[in-house]
């Protein structure tokens, strides 16, 4: 496994996105270090999910490579995944299990780390709910879940698709409050949202897919 | 990872699944009864007489076995392909072919082994004598996780699609064929009174290679399916 | 060997000639097809080309 | 270096200028070995003594039972090039080889029913062969429905290229037991699907039948590749610029 230092960088070099025969993208690039936030921006289908999805390594790039400390992330497959954690729009929970044992599952799945799963659970505003069924909780809630998850494993960068959705204005609050936090800490975050990240004490770095297809 | 949070998270994912399973009671009572359906409906249509049923058996009993086991081949990944808990096991830390095994193992425990349970019935249904039965166990015993293993690489490739279900019954049946050869001649063998090493022997080489390819292939199948 | 008993084929000529015939037809298949797909794929592509360039203009 | 250099080789424009060169004189070759292998198969070799004039059928049916493997080997090989170094090259000419497997596997079944009519008396026997070359065509089956059912063709080829390999391992597996099954079931009475007691004369026509094959494959396949070439790189300058001066 990489020991990952302070100046850990995770660099995109000239991607390229083709989906349907469309390009969705080419050619794109960034640099992206600890304590900062890639937020991407652009219209429905201009390719956000499918850029994410390649950062988190699940889709490969149809040109170009993702390297995190200059090592090529499709080469690294689990000593990279052990550093990142992926809230797509799917929730990636199970309805039919509790918070609690939905929490235990992605907590093996990565590197622990000092967190208990109560406080994981409270920081989200769950706690009271760890062993109601996941399918008796609302929408929001069962989102607040699957960002849980961000939070029991021992991870640098966070790559969240629409983390948002479903959430009120407490809720996203809170969970900006999360993030900040976490790239305080030296995290990075790569974040689609529609709504306006407010991020006071993080860098940011915008991309607009739409503005870079013209 | 350390090769004991591994195991950690191999034996946490098998105890999810079989929790999941206990919870959906009738997803696991399903296939077991279009089991003992199928093969009940034989003696119905091609008559009573016991020395054809008992001739028919073991290849009946098999062919069923193989239909239930397809008809509950998309459980393994279907509903985590749904909610997205699939693609974090590709996301995680730990070899995506072992978690593949641990969810191959957990199937089996759901879908095989009550075949298993519930086959000397049948087998005594459709006339088979003590030792034909008793090899019949140790042929599904044998057969069933390679029925899962296989299986699941079929699932693997077709779980993202819509119309999964009919493709997915084109890939497999035809890759179960020297299962269904070795382990239906095996009870008939034995029916007979003859030796059945060499049948048992090449069940158990077909076993040893689904568990050491089948996981690899399933793993690197649910890598493209979810691209 | 007169040009009739070759065509009888020593009584199996049905057998004979339909399989001959058979494969003749299959490999035709499998040459005409894709020199269809082909005049069709760069018409389909000449095609969409102009358009696009008729829709810039 | 070395890869590069194959990557210019494997270059979608590159290729279909070789192939288009390549095609036409594959095609004669094939024509005249094929009326060579006519020649000799249909004139000069005599009547088999058991089975008179109906084993002539052999030269189709045993060349195409070969090419029905072969091709699939092929099949998988191109595949696990494609998915290890990324080749679409590789995963064109896999593709492309799933549909001409299935009609020689086709072709091999329908030439040895009508084969067994005369040596059986009916039109089908569940003779080792044959039933192996169904299973074979089941398996050809799944590749091109697993092809057509997934949108992404990149993704469709690399999941082809997964279930080819699970089947290269298991197409040995499934003839081992196919015949070990059919030694069970039938007593050595029923003549096989083979080779009668072959002679020189019938020998010469068989392999001529078995190069035209080859030949065959090679220039179809190409064809093939070209059109999905055609249809894969449609968006690029160079396929816009050929399709306006057609």
């Amino acid at each position: 496994m990489i020991q990952t230092g302070n100046n850990t960088t995770l660099e995109a070099h000239a991607l390229e996105c083709v989906r349907d025969d469309r390009t969705l993208f080419s050619n794109l690039g960034f640099r992206l270090e600890r304590g900062q936030a890639l937020i991407l921006e652009g219209r429905n289908g201009s390719g956000k999910t499918s850029l994410l999805r390649i950062l988190c390594g699940i889709r490969l790039p149809d040109a170009g490579t993702i390297t995190w400390d200059e090592t090529d992330i499709s080469k690294l497959g689990p000593d990279y995944h052990v550093h990142t954690a992926y809230v797509g729009h799917r929730d990636g929970i199970k309805l039919d299990l509790t918070p609690l044992e939905n929490l235990a599952m992605a907590r093996a799945l990565g590197k622990p780390n000092d967190t208990t799963l109560e406080e994981a659970l409270e920081k989200v505003d769950l706690y009271g709910f760890e062993d109601v069924l996941t399918r008796n909780l609302s929408a929001g809630q069962q989102r607040r879940l699957a960002l849980a998850r961000l939070l029991v494993t021992d991870t640098v960068l966070w790559i969240l698709d629409e983390p948002f959705t479903s959430l009120d204005t407490d809720g996203i609050k809170s969970i900006e409050n999360l993030l900040d936090q976490h790239t305080t800490n030296g995290g990075m975050l790569a974040v689609t949202s529609h709504h306006a990240v407010n991020l006071a004490n993080t860098t940011i770095q915008r991309i607009n897919l739409s503005e870079l297809a013209a | 990872m350390t090769s004991d949070s591994l195991t950690r998270a191999f034996a946490l994912l098998l105890k999810r699944d079989l929790v999941l399973a206990v919870r959906h009671r009738a997803e696991m009572i399903n296939p077991l009864l279009f089991f003992v359906l199928v093969t009940s409906l034989f003696p119905l249509g091609i008559g009573a007489d016991p020395k054809l049923l008992q001739a028919v058996g073991p290849g009946v009993i098999w062919v069923a076995a193989l239909l239930a086991a397809l008809l509950s081949l998309e459980g393994i990944f279907r509903s985590d392909f749904e909610d997205g808990t699939l693609e974090q096991f590709l996301l995680s830390s730990h070899p995506v072919s072992v978690l593949v095994l641990a969810k191959v193992l957990a199937h089996w425990l759901i879908t095989g082994l009550p075949l298993l349970v519930i086959s000397p019935l049948l087998g005594v249904l459709l006339g088979l004598p003590g030792d034909a039965i008793i090899i019949l166990l140790v042929t599904l015993a044998l057969g069933t996780p390679v029925l899962s293993l296989i299986g699941a690489v079929g699932v693997a490739l077709t779980v993202g699609l819509r119309k999964g279900g009919m493709i997915l019954s084109l890939l497999v049946l035809p890759l179960y064929v020297p299962l269904l050869i070795f382990a239906a001649s095996a009870v008939d063998t034995a029916a007979a009174g003859l030796p059945v090493t060499a049948h048992l022997s090449l069940i158990s080489a077909l076993l040893v290679l689904a568990l050491s390819l089948s996981p690899l292939a399933t793993a690197a199948a649910l890598r493209i399916s979810l691209s | 060997m007169s040009l009739n008993e070759f065509f009888n084929m020593g009584g199996y000529a049905f057998y004979v000639w339909t399989s001959y015939g058979i494969a003749l037809l299959v490999l035709l298949i499998n040459v005409i097809l894709p020199l269809r797909q082909r005049k069709k794929l760069l018409g389909d592509i000449a095609r969409a080309a102009r358009r696009a360039r008729r829709d810039t203009t | 270096m070395f890869n590069n250099f194959f990557h210019k080789m494997a270059s979608p424009k590159y290729f279909y200028r070789i192939s288009g060169r390549l095609i036409p004189w594959l095609a004669i070759a094939f024509v005249l070995v094929t009326l060579a292998g006519l020649y000799y198969g249909l004139v000069k070799a005599p009547p088999d003594y058991q089975q008179g004039d109906s084993y002539r059928i052999m030269f189709i049916h045993v060349p195409a039972a070969w090419m029905s493997m072969f091709v699939y080997v092929v099949m998988a090989t191109a595949g696990a090039i494609g998915l290890i170094w990324r080749i679409k090259l590789a995963e064109v000419v896999a593709i492309s080889s799933a549909s001409i497997g299935a009609w020689f596997t086709f072709l091999a079944l329908v030439t040895g029913s009508i084969w067994g009519k005369p040596m059986w008396g009916t039109w089908w026997v569940w003779d080792a062969r044959l039933t192996s070359e169904l299973i074979l065509l089941f398996l050809y089956l799944g590749v091109i429905a697993l092809y057509n059912a997934i949108d992404d063709k990149r993704t469709a080829a690399r999941a082809v290229a997964i279930l080819a390999l699970v089947g290269v391992i298991n197409i040995p597996i499934i003839h081992y037991s196919v015949e070990w099954w059919n030694t069970l079931h039938q007593g050595p009475t029923v003549t096989k699907l083979d080779k009668p007691s072959i002679h020189l004369s019938m020998l010469i026509p068989l392999l001529l039948m078995a190069v035209s094959f080859k030949l065959y494959y090679a220039f179809v396949v190409l064809m093939r590749a070209r059109c999905e070439v055609l249809e894969r790189e449609r968006h690029t300058g160079w396929v816009r610029e050929l399709a306006e001066t057609k």
